[in-house]
């Protein structure tokens, strides 16, 4: 039974564990790396999902199942990624006017504090 | 004796009493004996009599089984008699809809109210005749042994199909020209007049200082109301609704007007006063304790009636102003 | 009849599946309340967030998910020694995650990032700092009541308290009869001290509810009698808060009787747009997701517990905690970019 | 699930994994309090249940009182609630906010939701797939217990804030109102609690799920292949997938609320700020500090509140089904369009959830999108009041109570349904939002529907529970009393609805355009006073024949499922031969079954060859 799958299946651990390593690097070479912020975005988002499908893979042994995972995590998938591009209309952007205050004024002051920060750095340095 | 026949003669000499109550009795004494008056169901809701008479009737006539099968026979038709009976009664909408969108709305639901009313007729007549087939089957007679028919399961996934795909198509254009912004009719584009923000427990109106256009952040020269927002009738108005603490939500019934107002957000709403007059609005969101009593009404009338109003409002605020400095 | 994998591993992956639901509304109210709020902070010095803490706990979690793996491969081959010597391996590593975690959360306790802490504006931290300072004095104050040193009908009335403070200082007040004189000493010392730092505040105070510079007069006579001087159209220059900060860097200074307090009990003054909602979300996340770690740290253990007589019974138990300990992994393998890179 | 094998020889699988249950004594408390039994638990379940639903309905009572009698002092009871309401019997408007919105709160956590999947999810499974117990059947005993903190959170909530308070903010609980606790001062703690025992309701139910999910994928008797079950077990487990999948959201949002109001319970002031946005100024207090939006918990509860309206009703629906096969004696019509029906309902749930918000200040495209949804899930709806009424269509109906019941769910349901397409089109609900339109419609799905379900289930099943029979005669005067003050209450409430009468308002009348509505409140009233006078019927019948009732055999229905070929009550371990199953579960009136001399046939009834020509002597 399901002991017997893992014998036939062997797969060796070691070198899914350094993939995720080198994965992890990666994400942070990414970040240390001056790059748009969109791009490092979408590249450390492609790394954390290239990990995570290793992870589910082998460690988990997806690969070796039977297709009830299918029935199982195709519909998790399917509202995990739907709820939050349900949520963006609402939430992650507004189709009316928001008044938070952090948008408008809260900014403007907070900006020019910290411009003022730095110029200040800027001059004790010198 | 069984408790079901007890039921049964309960329910027979109930509606019978019932019946001869409304029909004979109470008619009877009323009309010979002049200072008795018995209260009739007849007289306050029309059609009663008539019911009681079924009722007693068909109970007389029936078994058991006859009388189940009746009895989901009998309710559809006291609701269809009550819904019919209702705009008489002033159980309906609480008058005609007075603004654009209130007529697209209302029209919008007397359309579903006959596709359902249909249906409604059509499966709950079915079930009762379907009991009452079974209620009068003889001893002999087979049961339908049938796992069920493909045909008859598409046809009634398609129709449905339809009605309901026409339902949500005829909505889609009422929906957008009461919220989608850029569809708000050219009347506002101009801007809102006035500024609606509700708080536990009411409303406060803020009108930009006349002749000067409304911003989103209170200015010198704003005026100010509490409970009373005048609007001019028959024009399309736009006012901005805001809460300055929890979600309220502003409902003008007799308009069809209903928004929520959000914490954190501005929402231009529009409607039009077709008549000119008071108009009740209230809170419809649950804000607390007060909720029943947000209780303010909004003032259509002519244009000039309305600047009057604006500038009786300026003079007002200025003598406070004054009074204040002294 | 049913599928070929025994009731508790189908078990465990449908509760996987609740847990997905569970961190996909948390992680999704994040991803949208992000987007939804430009300017989210970002910038480290704000967030106090250290790609290297983060980093670390990856690798470190993933090194223990690879300890777990073999451990059930050797359940599986009845190397029961080898798969305890691993899982002692995943609970250590489990600890040494939490303690990164700890450390981490200290950082931000230490600079105040807490939701519901955090200015958003300089006029908020201005206040707050104010807020801080009032509360030092209260604490320091109701020591002295505490003590019977000082004897008062309204404890929280702190102005006539300072003045007790100050004569106290001076030498005017009596030494209670049960109390030593060197006892009494040490308040009539440190009474000096809180007189000082009362009248630093009381400063702070005239001037944020003035709004006027600190660079000003601040008692009210000689706020006044400087505001009577302004021409038509000056101003009183307002509170800043730079000043603020070099006034507190003053106190600060090693030299200054007052710097041990002002540094353990003030925050430095640090407006952040949207960083209470910002925090909220770190916290929220991150501490689920080490209330997870906790439970799986509970699953190794029960089975370490059974020491030697460890068998293929638990050969499942540890396929199971796998599962769960890798879906631990996978949701920090999410967390980490979204919270520490993006 | 991919191995839907017919072998009824092959090994069996399900006894490998099940538990060993060893027949040693049992104590008391083992056997009925702290029991590991699914069926010990499902009753547990159904009495704590009917006991809520007596709490919910006093509730309810004192709702109506004062929507009939506005701030007059409540007779008798009056008193009683005096001891809250500190006002000699007068409700005050803080206290009627905390009357509807416990009462929601415990006839949806406490009452429906736990009688369905809890009750008899709890008892039906195991027994109609053949199993000895449940999968987990420890975890099972937790789920059941961990109702008990839940119910003492709710119980303490009502005086957790001293007199007068309680949780006042809907059971919908909408921040910010329910966010801050200067908004509904009166709240204070007992909201926290409130939000504390609604988590605890949620873990209960998703241990009850991952069971159920585990219970009916693995541990079926052979040949229960999966369109084999019975469509109770069909809807149990679709239930359990709704649940598993949609409650995590609701207990994720739960803890944001309860973090956001952390700073009343902590000293530490720590609280975080998900749903209030920065700088209101709620009752004169100080601005907010924020950074959230309200609009994410309207969005999180409802995409969990709108699936768990089918978690209210899916099991009654299956249930249902069964029931009126077995008492019209007919095969369900259409077994697995029921099956896609029950399966697409929920599917569709999961979209439709922004129904609730369309006046919410939600994005226009994104309402419309949900309108259309929302009309779409009338149509598995529409399949399965058809065949319904094609299942009694031309059957032998035994008219006892169960059968009326499952009559009135049919017919109520319709109703509830129909009311909801008007609601689904956004300009309409526009105007009908918020009003008793609302309050209308969700009674007939809720009450109309699934209690009606419940009480025909209660009485069905009620012989394998306790070796007895209900009195039926009872049953059908509760049935009869109960329908008509149901109806008396509830359909009014759509005129009401149209006149436009908000709901959670303690005075309407206040508002001169509703003030003629009064009577008609009155006559709701006193349909609600029958209506829940008359459940004392189904009390005492419930626990009269507990002891009293007549005795009956395994399978007094002659119906067909596996649980009926079980000892009536089944022991320990359930079947006393194991359950082999041979055909469908709605084989009333089969040729094989008349080829037997009978109206049906067990599922565990092996097959005879040549059926037709044995003579009936089995
Ligand atoms: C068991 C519970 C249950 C069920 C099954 C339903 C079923 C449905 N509900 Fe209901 N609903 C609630 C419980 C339920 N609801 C609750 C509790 C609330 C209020 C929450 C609160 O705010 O407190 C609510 C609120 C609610 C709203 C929000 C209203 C508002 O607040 O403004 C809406 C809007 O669309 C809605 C719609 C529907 C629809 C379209 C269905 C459909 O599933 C119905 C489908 C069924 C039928 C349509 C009938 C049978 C079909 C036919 C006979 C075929 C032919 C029909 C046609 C061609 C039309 N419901
Ligand atoms: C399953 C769910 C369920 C059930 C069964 C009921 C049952 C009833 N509900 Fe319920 N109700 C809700 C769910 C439910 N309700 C929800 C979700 C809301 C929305 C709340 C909100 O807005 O947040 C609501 C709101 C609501 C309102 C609107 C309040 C308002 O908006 O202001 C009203 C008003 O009439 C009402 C009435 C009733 C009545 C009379 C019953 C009756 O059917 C009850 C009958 C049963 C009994 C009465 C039990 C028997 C009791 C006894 C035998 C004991 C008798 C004891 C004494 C009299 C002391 N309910
Ligand atoms: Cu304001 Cu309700
Ligand atoms: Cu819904």
């Amino acid at each position: 039974m399901s002991d017997e799958h893992h014998d036939t299946h062997h797969v060796n651990y070691l070198t899914i564990f350094f993939v995720l390593c080198g994965c992890t690097a990666l994400s942070v070479a990414f970040d240390l790396v001056d790059m748009p912020k969109a791009v490092t975005m979408v590249l450390v988002l492609a790394v954390a999902c290239a990990k995570a499908m290793c992870v589910m893979m082998f460690f988990m042994h997806l690969k070796f199942e039977g297709n009830w995972k299918y029935v199982l995590l195709a519909p998790t998938t399917i509202l995990a990624i739907g709820l939050p591009i349900a949520l963006f209309p609402d939430i992650g952007s507004s189709y009316y006017i928001n008044m938070a205050p952090q948008v408008g004024e809260w900014a403007d002051e907070v900006a020019e504090y910290r411009d003022s920060r730095v110029e200040g750095e800027h001059t004790e340095g010198h | 004796m069984n408790l079901s026949t007890l039921l049964i003669w309960f329910l027979r000499l109930l509606s019978t009493g019932l019946a001869l109550y409304e029909l004979v009795v109470g008619p009877l004494v009323n009309s010979v004996l002049a200072d008795v008056s018995l209260p009739l169901l007849s007289d306050q809701v029309a059609g009663t009599k008539w019911f009681a008479l079924i009722f007693a009737v068909t109970t007389w006539a029936s078994s058991e089984k006859r009388f189940w099968a009746l009895f989901f026979w009998y309710w559809p038709l006291v609701a269809l008699w009550a819904c019919v009976i209702a705009p008489g009664n002033n159980w309906w909408f609480p008058s005609e809809p007075l603004s654009r969108a209130g007529h697209q709305i209302d029209g919008l639901f007397y359309m579903i109210l006959i596709i359902v009313a249909v249906t409604f007729i059509g499966t709950e007549f079915a079930l009762g005749y379907a009991l009452w087939k079974s209620a009068v089957r003889g001893k002999d007679d087979k049961v339908w042994f049938s796992h069920g028919s493909h045909r008859l399961e598409i046809v009634w996934t398609i129709v449905p199909a339809f009605i309901l795909v026409f339902i949500s198509m005829a909505q889609l254009d009422v929906v957008a020209d009461i919220r989608v912004l850029n569809r708000f009719p050219d009347e506002v584009q101009s801007g809102p007049v006035a500024e609606v923000m509700a708080r536990q427990f009411e409303w406060r109106i803020r009108y930009p200082k006349p002749g000067t256009e409304l911003m989103t952040t209170p200015q010198p020269g704003d005026l100010y109301y509490v409970n009373e927002l005048h609007i001019a009738a028959t024009v399309p108005t736009m006012v901005n609704l805001r809460t300055q603490d929890v979600q309220h939500s502003f409902f003008v019934p007799r308009m069809r007007v209903k928004q929520d107002a959000v914490p954190g957000l501005i929402i231009p709403i529009w409607f039009d006063a077709e008549k000119a007059g008071e108009y009740e609005l209230l809170c419809t969101e649950l804000c607390g304790w007060g909720h029943y009593k947000m209780k303010a009404r909004i003032i259509a009338e002519t244009p000039q009636q309305v600047s009057e109003y604006l500038t009786g409002l300026q003079a007002d605020q200025e003598e406070d102003g004054v009074a204040d400095e002294e | 009849m049913g599928i070929p994998i025994p009731n508790s591993k189908l078990g465990m992956w449908l509760f996987l599946g609740t847990e997905i639901m569970f961190f996909t509304a948390f992680i999704g109210s994040y991803i949208v309340l992000r987007l939804g709020s430009p300017g989210w902070p970002t910038d480290p010095e704000d967030t106090h967030i250290n790609v290297l803490f983060g980093g670390v706990n990856t690798f470190v979690l993933i090194v223990s998910s690879y300890l777990v793996v073999v451990a059930h491969e050797a359940m599986a081959k009845k190397d029961f020694k080898r798969a305890r010597t691993y899982l002692t391996g995943t609970l250590l590593l489990a600890v040494l995650f939490l303690g990164i975690k700890a450390a981490e959360y200290k950082g931000k306790i230490d600079h105040d990032i807490l939701p519901g802490h955090i200015a958003e504006t300089s006029t908020q931290a201005i206040s707050k700092v104010d807020r801080e300072f009032e509360a030092v004095v209260r604490q320091r104050f109701a020591v002295y009541i505490d003590e019977g040193v000082i004897e008062t009908e309204q404890p929280d009335d702190i102005v006539t308290l300072s003045l007790d403070v100050t004569a106290l200082g001076e030498g005017d007040v009596e030494r209670p009869d049960s109390m030593t004189a060197d006892e009494f000493a040490v308040f009539q010392e440190s009474a000096k001290v809180d007189t000082d730092l009362y009248r630093e505040w009381i400063n702070l105070r005239q001037h944020v509810i003035a709004n006027v510079s600190l660079s000003e007069p601040a008692l009210a006579a000689g706020y006044l009698e400087s505001r009577a001087q302004l021409s038509e159209g000056e101003a009183m220059p307002e509170l800043t808060i730079d000043e603020v900060q070099e006034w507190l860097n003053g106190l600060r200074a090693e030299e200054h009787q007052l710097s041990a307090l002002v540094n353990a009990n003030i925050f430095d003054p640090h407006p952040i747009v949207f960083g209470n909602i910002f925090a909220s979300c770190y916290f929220i996340m991150t501490g689920f997701h080490a209330i997870h770690v906790i439970v799986g740290m509970i699953l190794f253990i029960v089975v370490l517990k059974q020491g030697s007589a460890l068998d293929e019974k638990w050969t499942d138990f540890v396929e199971n905690s796998g599962l769960y300990w890798h879906f631990v992994d996978l949701v920090w393998i999410f967390l980490f970019p979204m919270l520490y890179i993006i | 699930m991919a191995t839907i094998t017919p072998a009824v020889d092959s090994a069996d699988h399900a006894h490998d994994h099940g538990h060993d249950h060893g027949h040693h004594e049992q104590t008391f408390i083992q056997k009925y309090v702290f029991s590991t039994d699914h069926k010990v638990i499902g009753i547990q379940f159904l009495i704590t249940t009917i006991l809520m639903l007596m709490v919910g309905g006093a509730l309810a009572l004192a709702v109506r009182w004062q929507l009939a009698f506005p701030w007059e002092s409540m007779p008798i009871v009056g008193k009683l609630f005096g001891v809250f309401a500190g006002e000699g019997g007068q409700i005050s408007p803080e206290f009627y906010t905390m009357l509807f919105t416990m009462h929601a709160s415990v006839m949806i956590f406490l009452v429906i939701i736990p009688v369905l999947a809890g009750a008899f999810g709890n008892f039906l499974i195991p027994l109609q797939i053949g199993a000895d117990d449940m999968a987990f059947p420890i975890l099972n005993m937790l789920s059941y217990w961990f109702m008990w903190p839940a119910i003492a959170c709710f119980g303490y909530s009502f005086v957790a804030g001293g007199a007068t308070a309680g949780p006042a903010n809907g059971w919908t609980s909408y921040p910010v109102l329910s966010d801050i606790a200067s908004a509904s001062p009166a709240s204070g703690n007992a909201q926290t609690w409130w939000l504390f025992g609604l988590t605890l309701v949620g873990v209960s139910s998703m241990m009850g799920s991952v069971n159920y999910m585990t219970t009916i994928i693995n541990m079926r008797a052979p040949g229960m292949t999966l369109f084999r079950m019975p469509l109770t077990i069909w809807s149990m487990f679709i239930t359990a997938i709704l649940q598993a999948f949609a409650l995590p959201v609701l207990t994720a949002a739960g803890f944001m609320l309860v973090f956001d109001r952390l700073g009343l319970l902590l000293p530490t002031s720590i609280q975080s700020v998900f749903f209030v946005p920065a700088g209101l100024i709620v009752n004169n207090s100080a601005p907010t500090v924020g950074g959230g939006q309200p609009l994410l918990w309207q969005h999180l509860f409802w995409f969990y509140s709108h699936p768990a309206v089918y978690i209210m009703l899916l099991p009654a629906m299956g249930m249902v089904s069964d029931m009126l096969a077995c008492t019209c004696r007919k095969p369900v019509f259409g077994y697995k369009p029921m099956v896609y029906s029950m399966a697409a309902i929920a599917g569709l749930g999961f979209i439709v959830w922004g129904h609730h918000m369309f006046t919410s200040g939600m994005n226009p495209a994104l309402g419309m999108t949900f309108m259309t949804s929302t009309m779409m899930i009338a149509l598995p709806s529409a399949i399965k009041v058809f065949n319904w009424i094609g299942t009694i269509w031309n059957g032998d109906i035994q008219f006892t109570g169960v059968f009326l019941n499952c009559a009135a769910f049919v017919a109520l349901f319709i109703v509830g349904g129909l009311s909801g397409i008007f609601m689904a089109a956004v300009p309409v609900d526009i105007y009908f939002h918020d009003t008793y339109f609302i309050v209308a419609h969700f009674h007939y799905v809720l009450f109309g529907a699934t209690l009606f379900g419940v009480f025909a289930a209660i009485q069905f099943w009620f012989p394998k529970m306790f070796g007895r029979e209900m009195n039926d005669g009872v049953q059908k005067i509760h049935f009869v009393l109960t329908f008509i003050g149901m109806n008396g209450t509830f359909f009014p409430m759509h005129l009401l609805g149209i006149a436009g009468m908000p709901r959670r308002y303690a005075d309407p009348y206040l508002h001169g355009y509703l003030e003629h509505l009064l009577p008609m409140n009155k006559l709701m009233t006193m349909s609600a006073i029958l209506m829940g006078f008359s459940q004392f019927l189904l009390l005492g019948n419930f626990f009269y024949s507990m002891f009293y009732g007549r005795k009956v055999g395994r399978n007094p229905w002659n119906a067909n499922g596996l649980e009926w070929s079980a000892p009536s009550p089944p022991g320990h371990g359930n079947f006393d031969v194991p359950p082999v199953c041979y055909r469908g579960p709605y084989e009333y009136s089969s040729p094989e079954a008349e080829a037997l001399g009978q109206d049906f046939i067990l599922q565990t009834d092996p097959p005879r060859r040549a059926a037709t020509t044995e003579p009936a002597t089995a």
